[in-house]
């Protein structure tokens, strides 16, 4: 960047992180595992603490006063959550979080496989021999749901592989989507790899077929300006507890005419117009897809994440992250006997960096970062095959968010440069 | 005026009692029908438009079963159509642009009145839109008004 | 009930649910809406609190003192959940509530009708022609996944029949479940009538002709000492809003060897062995069927609720809210042009009565009464199919839970009073 | 002793440096092995008991990948059953309690020491206990132990 970055105000942000101030093992807690979920401001805790204690009742069912006040407040919270990835209200649903949303995606497109749909559905109707396109990079979450749906239906799932360097081979993508593939599901950044994917470049490759697109938005929500239909994607989901908000409650967005063609997935309250004892009716999008008491509370205190990191501001956000990414991936890069995991030259990136540790097992690894107060993930964060890829089964993981520091950085990096000789490891 | 008496007019009232309109009329000469349904309450209204050979608005008439709100509204608007149409009827450009004032009156929480001189007795109407989760069982006979036509 | 019921000391308990402390147009608040969503007292709010401001981190997946720190009280939740309902800690599976639960258990019966499960799952198949049995009762949440499960499978859907007093017809009950009967649906109490099924009756059926049962839970989890086991049930579920707890959040209760022989429902993280990009392997449940993040301060918030209902004691909840259904239900009685849903002489009953107001649609007798600041749900209740047996679209429901007051009933009662007379009704 | 050193005793280390039985013996005989699987790191063990005729434990074999603790662990339990088991074979019943005893010491909290007299290089895994994310880790091969035998 030519530019210097805009610094953030740190001392005031961390002061609105409650859980950063601790001790873990006599030092200060260092918590570089964002990826894996974020911590909470306080605006967050308290918009659902104020919604629990005033305005709490049913939504879209009472017509007491309370009720309807819940109910302005919940469609107030999906205006302002569409609003942070460039979406309409009525393209946004709500899900209990990413696994939830894709598997939504993918069960409601079998279910268009077997006719459960209104005739809109039929185009998206998967049979024997279609093709359905991950990455070798994939989340778990963005993997097994369509294996199922491939099993379920006769498709065929395919994959993009992964380069030595982590990114992504377009070359294998222009040839692997192609006649039959139907669906392109893929990660906008993978949540070990950190680095930020071609989408458009993708999208592209799927229009070109007649493929829809499934975006996997867990990794970058949080840390980069999202516009969702800016990037042209069909489908993309992203979990709240990630990007600052509550547990249980995650986004799916959808292009409205892939909504309105999609049969709904869970069945239940609220979800229907005519109810007989042998078949029901569907609402529209979004509420045909939301069955049940929503997360009422929760999409609340999502609103309020997504107003404080609109507040920070998502450009700021993400030079501040990308600076800590610098300065720990060149920090790594110098300490013997680290590997960094997809370290391309020049990619856009977010600040993750996973690596391994050579001679060390990352549980190993993990274990002596935590005595020193430091935070991170440890495992195969759910990407086995990625692991695989690169002849390991797990790695260490530190990821940041907008709460740390350079100073930080610096812990971790002091403490990363004393695993290999304290488990006798010589290099 | 309390709150549910703003809502619950006397004119609300009458009109949910001696409906105006129920009942649908033949299906003579150009006419249109929409059914709505609300989800929350289970509320129905099947309504029919009539037209002239020109496509303006001859008559609304309807029929289903609702809350007073619901039914007074069907009413003050068959009532509505029947004193404006005239002989030539109403041009549907006039009938969508009382559709969109009525909508955005109602959603506008109590700030936009219906200006009486336009929307007769229905501008009684215009206290529903401080109860937001009243304002679907008002709309439901305009839905189904802008609707019918749009299948005319 | 020849012995004085336990008195509870409301004036403590209400203290303990900060926005039952409030004013709605000039009135004090008098909730009655608890069967569509309760109030929750503020040990629970200080619990999800103080586990987000001091304990969040990501539960089984990481190795660092705060992941391991929230993954035990993650797990301690779990087991305090299942002991409320008398089940062991692996019996239980988190859910994101009762709506996720019957939808979880319809979508793994339709996954093991397709040969997706394990071998020992093929038991559950369902084939062209066999049956699911409902009752004309059932909340849309336990009614449509059956149907949709029943379209995916060829599988007939048919249902017991309710009386005119509300009763399940049992003679009905027994001809209905028959031979080609494989799974048997019903709610313990029925969110319109109020009326405790009779469980053991309806198991015995079942299980004479190898059908499963699946119990909605919902309405009885907040109001009876329940031991989910001894019932007999194989699978039940409840929703934690509905108990004091936080939304987003249910339990699916299942015995050992039914969870252990269905295949998964969502898939993703957390719920694997070993991952290729061609075929995962399931870990065993309850993790088999919780696919990526958990509710997790969630959980944490609903043991704090189960803990609080078990400090009052649910004997003592049943015999207050059992108080306030005969107050409610014998001043209903004596006003004119009132008509009882479901008033079965003698019945067993939670605190809940749902009533027809001649003259009077549900929607603006609703509206009367939460002018006077009385709460209460106006509608289908998500329950069209019994509303049309007894020849009304809507109907009103006033609930109770354990924090309210024969005060608040005797204001409730009044108001019902004036209702058809502010309408211009006579009677 | 901080946490740390508590955890990786010296012993630990040099067991998980220079494990013992380590490498999968003949299936010659009475012979049973079972394949456990760590899901969250992705740590695996195939270990292989070989019975003697009499159905006792002669020996205990594995290989696999993973954590110093869960090598270690491997490498004590192979060196207990080899000390322990002697001409005769370890008794399977021994060979249960043994692994019980271990399991509660490792879930106490620290509460529960292994005593050294029955458990030998072993019992330095206790402070395994205090660290209950790697409780699973310390128990990967004494849970194949336990499946081996239950299959053999
Ligand atoms: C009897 C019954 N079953 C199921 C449900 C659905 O519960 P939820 O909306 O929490 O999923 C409810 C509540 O709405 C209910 O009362
Ligand atoms: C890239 C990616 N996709 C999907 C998920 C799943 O999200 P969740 O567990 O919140 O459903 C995660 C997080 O675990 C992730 O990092």
């Amino acid at each position: 960047m030519s530019s210097p970055a805009p610094v953030l105000d740190l001392a005031a942000i961390r002061a609105d992180f409650p859980l950063l101030h601790q001790e873990v093992n006599g030092a200060p807690l260092v918590y570089l595992d964002s990826a894996a979920t974020s911590q909470k401001p306080q605006a967050v805790i308290d918009a659902e603490v104020s919604f629990l204690t005033r305005s709490n009742a049913a939504v879209h069912r009472g017509a007491h006063t309370l009720a309807a006040e819940a109910t302005e407040l919940f469609e107030d919270a999906r205006a302002t959550v569409a609003g942070f990835v460039g979406a309409a209200p009525e393209q946004l649903v709500w899900t209990s979080g990413a696994t939830a949303g894709i598997n939504l995606v993918a069960y409601a497109l079998g279910n268009a496989s077997i006719g459960r749909g209104a005739p809109a559905s039929a185009p998206f109707a998967l049979r024997p021999g279609d093709e359905i396109v991950v990455t070798e990079s994939e989340h778990h979450a963005n993997l097994i749901p369509w294996q199922e749906l491939a099993a379920r239906t006769g498709a065929v799932l395919r994959h993009i592989s992964v380069q030595d360097d982590g990114s992504l081979d377009m070359n294998a993508a222009a040839s692997v989507i192609g006649s039959r593939t139907r669906v392109v599901a893929f990660p906008h950044v993978s949540n070990v790899l950190g680095i930020v994917n071609p989408v458009a470049d993708l999208v592209a490759l799927a229009r070109s077929v007649g493929a829809i697109t499934v975006l996997d938005a867990c990794q970058s929500a949080p840390h980069l300006p999202l516009d969702l239909p800016a990037l042209g994607v069909d489908l993309a989901v992203f979990s709240g507890h990630k990007m600052l908000g509550p547990y249980a409650i995650g986004g799916l967005f959808g292009r409205s005419e892939v909504l309105e063609a999609l049969p709904p997935f869970l069945t239940g309250g609220s979800m229907i117009t005519t109810v007989t004892l042998d078949e029901a009716q569907y609402l529209p999008p979004p509420q045909r897809f939301e069955a049940g008491t929503q997360p009422v509370s929760q999409a609340v205190g999502l609103a309020a994440a997504v107003r404080y990191l609109e507040g920070v501001g998502m450009d700021a956000v993400h030079a501040h992250e990308r600076a800590l990414e610098r300065q720990m991936g060149d920090g790594l890069r110098s300490i013997p006997g680290i590997r960094l995991l997809g370290d391309a030259p020049g990619a856009e990136r977010v600040g993750l960096w996973a690596f391994d540790v050579e001679g060390v097992h990352a549980h190993d690894a993990g274990q002596f970062l935590d005595s020193r107060g430091v935070a991170v993930r440890v495992g195969h964060h759910c990407a086995q095959p990625l692991h695989r890829r690169f002849g390991i089964t797990a790695s260490v993981r530190a990821s940041a968010a907008l709460y740390n520091t350079a100073d930080e950085v610096d812990v971790f990096l002091d403490a990363v440069s004393g695993i290999r000789s304290f488990f006798g490891v010589t290099s | 005026m309390s709150g549910l008496e703003s809502l619950y007019q006397e004119l609300i009232l009458d009109h949910s009692k001696r409906p105006q309109g129920k009942g649908l009329a033949d299906e003579d000469g150009r006419n249109a029908t929409s059914h709505q349904r609300n989800p929350i309450c289970g509320d129905e209204i099947t309504l029919r438009v009539r037209l002239t050979a020109d496509g303006a608005v001859r008559d609304v008439t309807w029929d289903g079963a609702g809350c007073s709100i619901s039914q007074a509204s069907a009413s003050m608007l068959a009532s509505l159509v029947a004193e404006d149409a005239g002989d030539d009827g109403m041009p549907q450009a006039s009938a969508s642009a009382l559709i969109d004032g009525f909508r955005e009156a109602l959603r506008s929480r109590g700030t936009l009145p219906l200006d009486e001189e336009v929307y007769g007795d229905a501008a009684a109407l215009s206290g529903v839109s401080k109860f937001t989760a009243r304002v679907k069982c008002a709309m439901l006979a305009w839905v189904a008004f802008e609707d019918a036509m749009a299948r005319a």
